[in-house]
């Protein structure tokens, strides 16, 4: 029918005048982010390597690493002392950073994470750049993984774990 | 004569203060309904309990920000333009009825003298496009003057219907004169009188002077400050005073289910509502029509249906 | 002097002079500004002397419409922002013509009606006047439609584009 | 009241639009002056009906609806040149030419 298209738009927008607004109160209210957000990245400092891959993968060069080479006394007699390096310095500057979380990808260690922090805004560039210490307070925010599909199988380190502690009882 | 003079201050007070009152509830309804419509919430923070005192808040904002005249603009014109648009629609507050007796001044021809004021609103807009020295701005004039020029005309002959049908030019004669089954005689001509009464104060979905994805801001594109305030005000008051004409000559203005007389003003205000509503309603639901469909409907819908109106009105009125 | 003839005065003064302002600036656009304040002063007059459906004609009809186009017709023409150079010819004969028949006339009134006076009828003659019209003057109101048709038709037929 | 007054302005009125009619150069300007000698005539049309009964202002009326109409078409009559000739000026006019397209 002609101009039935003119009582069908009036009626949507009625209809959505008497439903709920989808606005967050932002300020307010906080918002409810999925646990994979991509709001900031955080640094596991025990488990880095200083392996470098993420720094050299990243496309924009926005991680800094700075390492040093530290010899770790053998641990019993006869042994060889070994060499481990140890991380000085870890930075990410969020001003370059454009969020591909390839770094996270790459990281064989799992010392790299998302978390849904967004609330990082300075008034002056340079303090975007965040060095290990503020990159490991974001770990504290980092939301526990979802759980895994009633009958999947169990997470590797899980069924390893487990294992090993079937084999002491 | 003492009495005489104070009665007239006391009218033209009323008037002022409906001038400067009901326009602002207009747009905080503008606002909530509009965002609503959307799925939003609107503002929510001035004035604390759901962004009541937004407008007022964006008044103080207006009058604070700087006035920037273009250097290339005639500048008295360009400084005088708010005023040529708003003027006509304070005008016309004084000589719209809000209850039995409760109007500015009840005049013999009410309806022929606001029709003629707000066919003057345009010269404002002219002087606002010429002067502002800029290619949108006049491009947004000479639509606008196409537009009002074209719509005038359905305006005043669905009005003249209703005129016709009261036998009446003085707007407080025709909601005497007014019965509920007008509202089913006289539905064209409201519809026509609504719908080119949003054309005449340049709503969407007929704000082609405007459009502002096509002409920038059209003629409003050189204004700032407190000048653009009196536009946005103008705006409203425009919503208002169309939203009122349409409840005086075809709703049956203070006539409502009982007590008109005590509660005139009440039924009176609560269809200005209404109908104002409608106008948001049909703004956030309607795109804005192109030029040639804007005249298309003009000369080949409205105006037809205007005239077969008034036909139908002369019959009935021979008839009975 | 009365009430009337002092706003009479008063708002001729101001028709008189905005009317000079219409012939006389070099402002396009001003010109037709100006054209609006004579004619809403005019309006004032029509109201005073209590014709008050010819002073609201006036405003729909003069100052809705046909200023409007005036407007609208001076845009269109590329009028610029600004004093424009060349809108006048010499002006000296066109004083003296303007003032001759300005005198002329002002001297034929002024000798017909003397300082007589009248007492101008009661407001509200919206019903006479529509009385008037179709009762006595039928006949050219019905011509002036013809006319009116006829302009219309005519401006269409100028305004259209040519088909080769 | 007395008539004379609005009599006089509109003998002024006249004086003023025949100096624009003869004066001015541009077109739309010219038609502003030929408005202004119809407001005289209406001036005086409105006045007597004052004195002697409504058929003044019918005529008055009469006059504004002729406004409108020479409106209509004098302004088309000027785009048109305009858009023949890129001016309104109307001595630049020569009608013995024949600009048809």
């Amino acid at each position: 029918m002609r101009g039935g298209g003119l009582a069908k738009g009036l009626a949507i927008t009625l209809r959505t005048m008497t439903r709920r607004a989808h606005t967050a109160q932002y300020p307010d209210v906080r918002p409810d982010l999925p646990p994979r957000s991509r709001g900031v990245i955080a640094l596991f400092e025990e488990n880095c390597t200083v392996c470098m891959l993420c720094a050299r993968e990243c496309p924009d060069w926005c991680i800094y690493i700075d390492s040093h080479k530290e010899t770790v006394p053998a641990r019993e007699e006869g042994a060889r002392a070994r060499q481990r390096n140890v991380l000085d310095r870890f930075a990410i500057d969020f001003a370059l950073c454009m969020y591909c979380g390839i770094c996270i990808e790459v990281c064989p260690f799992d010392a790299l994470f998302w978390t849904p922090e967004f609330e990082y805004a300075e008034y002056d560039v340079r303090e975007l750049t965040h060095e290990k210490g503020r990159l490991r307070e974001w770990m504290w925010t980092v939301p526990p993984p979802p759980p895994l599909d009633a009958n999947a199988e169990p997470s590797k380190e899980a069924a390893a774990a487990r294992k090993a502690l079937e084999i002491e009882a | 004569m003492g009495r005489i003079v104070i009665e007239l201050l006391l009218r033209v007070a009323g008037a002022l203060v409906a001038f400067l009152t009901l326009p602002l509830l207009v747009g905080q309804l503008e606002h909530k309904a509009m965002a609503h419509m959307q799925g939003r919430l609107g503002p929510m923070y001035a004035g604390g309990f759901h962004g009541w005192a937004q407008l007022v808040a964006d008044g103080v904002k207006f009058v604070q920000k700087e006035e920037i005249v273009p250097a290339a603009a005639d500048k008295t014109v360009f400084r005088l333009a708010p005023a040529a648009g708003l003027l006509p629609y304070l005008l016309v507050f004084l000589l719209l009825p809000l209850g039995p007796g409760l109007v500015g001044q009840a005049l013999d021809m009410g309806l022929f003298v606001v029709l003629a004021i707000v066919g003057v609103g345009v010269v404002g807009m002219l002087m606002a496009s010429w002067s502002s020295a800029n290619k949108y701005s006049l491009l947004g004039g000479l639509r606008g003057a196409a537009q009002l020029l074209g719509y005038e005309l359905p305006f005043v002959l669905s009005a003249a219907s209703v005129a016709m049908a009261a036998g009446t030019l003085s707007l407080p004669g025709i909601v005497e004169a007014w019965r509920p089954w007008w509202l089913l005689w006289q539905a064209p001509a409201a519809v026509v009188f609504f719908v080119s009464g949003l054309a005449e104060i340049r709503r969407p979905p007929f704000d082609m002077p405007i459009a502002d994805s096509e002409l920038v801001f059209g003629y409003l594109t050189e204004y700032t400050g407190l000048r653009f305030a009196l536009f946005l005000l103008a705006e409203y008051a425009g919503i208002v005073v169309v939203s009122a004409l349409t409840t005086v000559l075809f709703l049956g203005g203070w006539k409502g289910p009982f007590a008109d007389h005590q509660l005139g003003w009440l039924w009176t205000l609560v269809k200005v509502f209404a109908v104002s509503f409608v106008v948001i309603w049909v703004r956030v639901a309607y795109p804005r029509l192109r030029e040639d469909q804007l005249q298309r409907v003009c000369w080949l819908v409205l105006v037809p249906v205007a005239l077969a109106q008034l036909v139908l009105t002369a019959v009935v009125k021979v008839v009975l | 002097m009365t009430v009337t003839d002092v706003l009479i005065c008063a708002l001729g003064a101001l028709a008189l002079g905005s009317a000079l302002l219409v012939v006389s600036t070099r402002h396009v656009v001003r010109a037709g500004l100006w054209l609006v304040v004579t004619l809403g002063a005019l309006a004032g007059c029509y109201l005073v002397l209590t014709a008050e459906l010819v002073a609201w004609v006036q405003m729909l009809i003069y100052v809705g419409a046909v200023v409007v186009l005036l407007l609208f017709a001076v845009m269109l023409t590329r009028a610029p922002i600004g004093a424009s150079d060349g809108l006048d010819r010499s002006r000296w004969p066109a004083v003296l013509v303007g003032g001759g028949s300005a005198v002329a006339l002002g001297a034929l009134l002024v000798e017909a009606f003397r300082w007589s006076s009248i007492r101008p009828p009661a407001p509200g003659t919206a019903e006479r006047i529509g009385a008037a019209v179709f009762r006595d003057w039928v006949l050219p109101f019905e011509v002036l439609s013809v006319l009116l048709l006829a302009a219309l038709v005519g401006a269409i037929v100028l305004s259209a584009p040519r088909r080769s | 009241m007395h008539p004379v007054i609005p009599y006089l302005l509109a003998a002024g009125l006249f004086g003023v639009g025949v100096y624009g009619v003869l004066a001015r150069r541009n077109a739309i300007l010219l038609l502003m002056a030929v408005e202004l000698l119809l407001n005289a005539v209406n001036l005086v049309l409105v006045t007597a009906s004052a004195a002697f009964g409504s058929a003044g202002q019918v005529f008055a009326l009469f006059v504004i609806v002729l406004a409108a109409a020479e409106i209509g078409i004098g302004l088309a009559i000027i785009l048109q040149l305009y858009r023949l000739r890129q001016t309104v000026a109307v001595d630049d006019v020569d009608v013995t030419v024949d600009v048809t397209e």
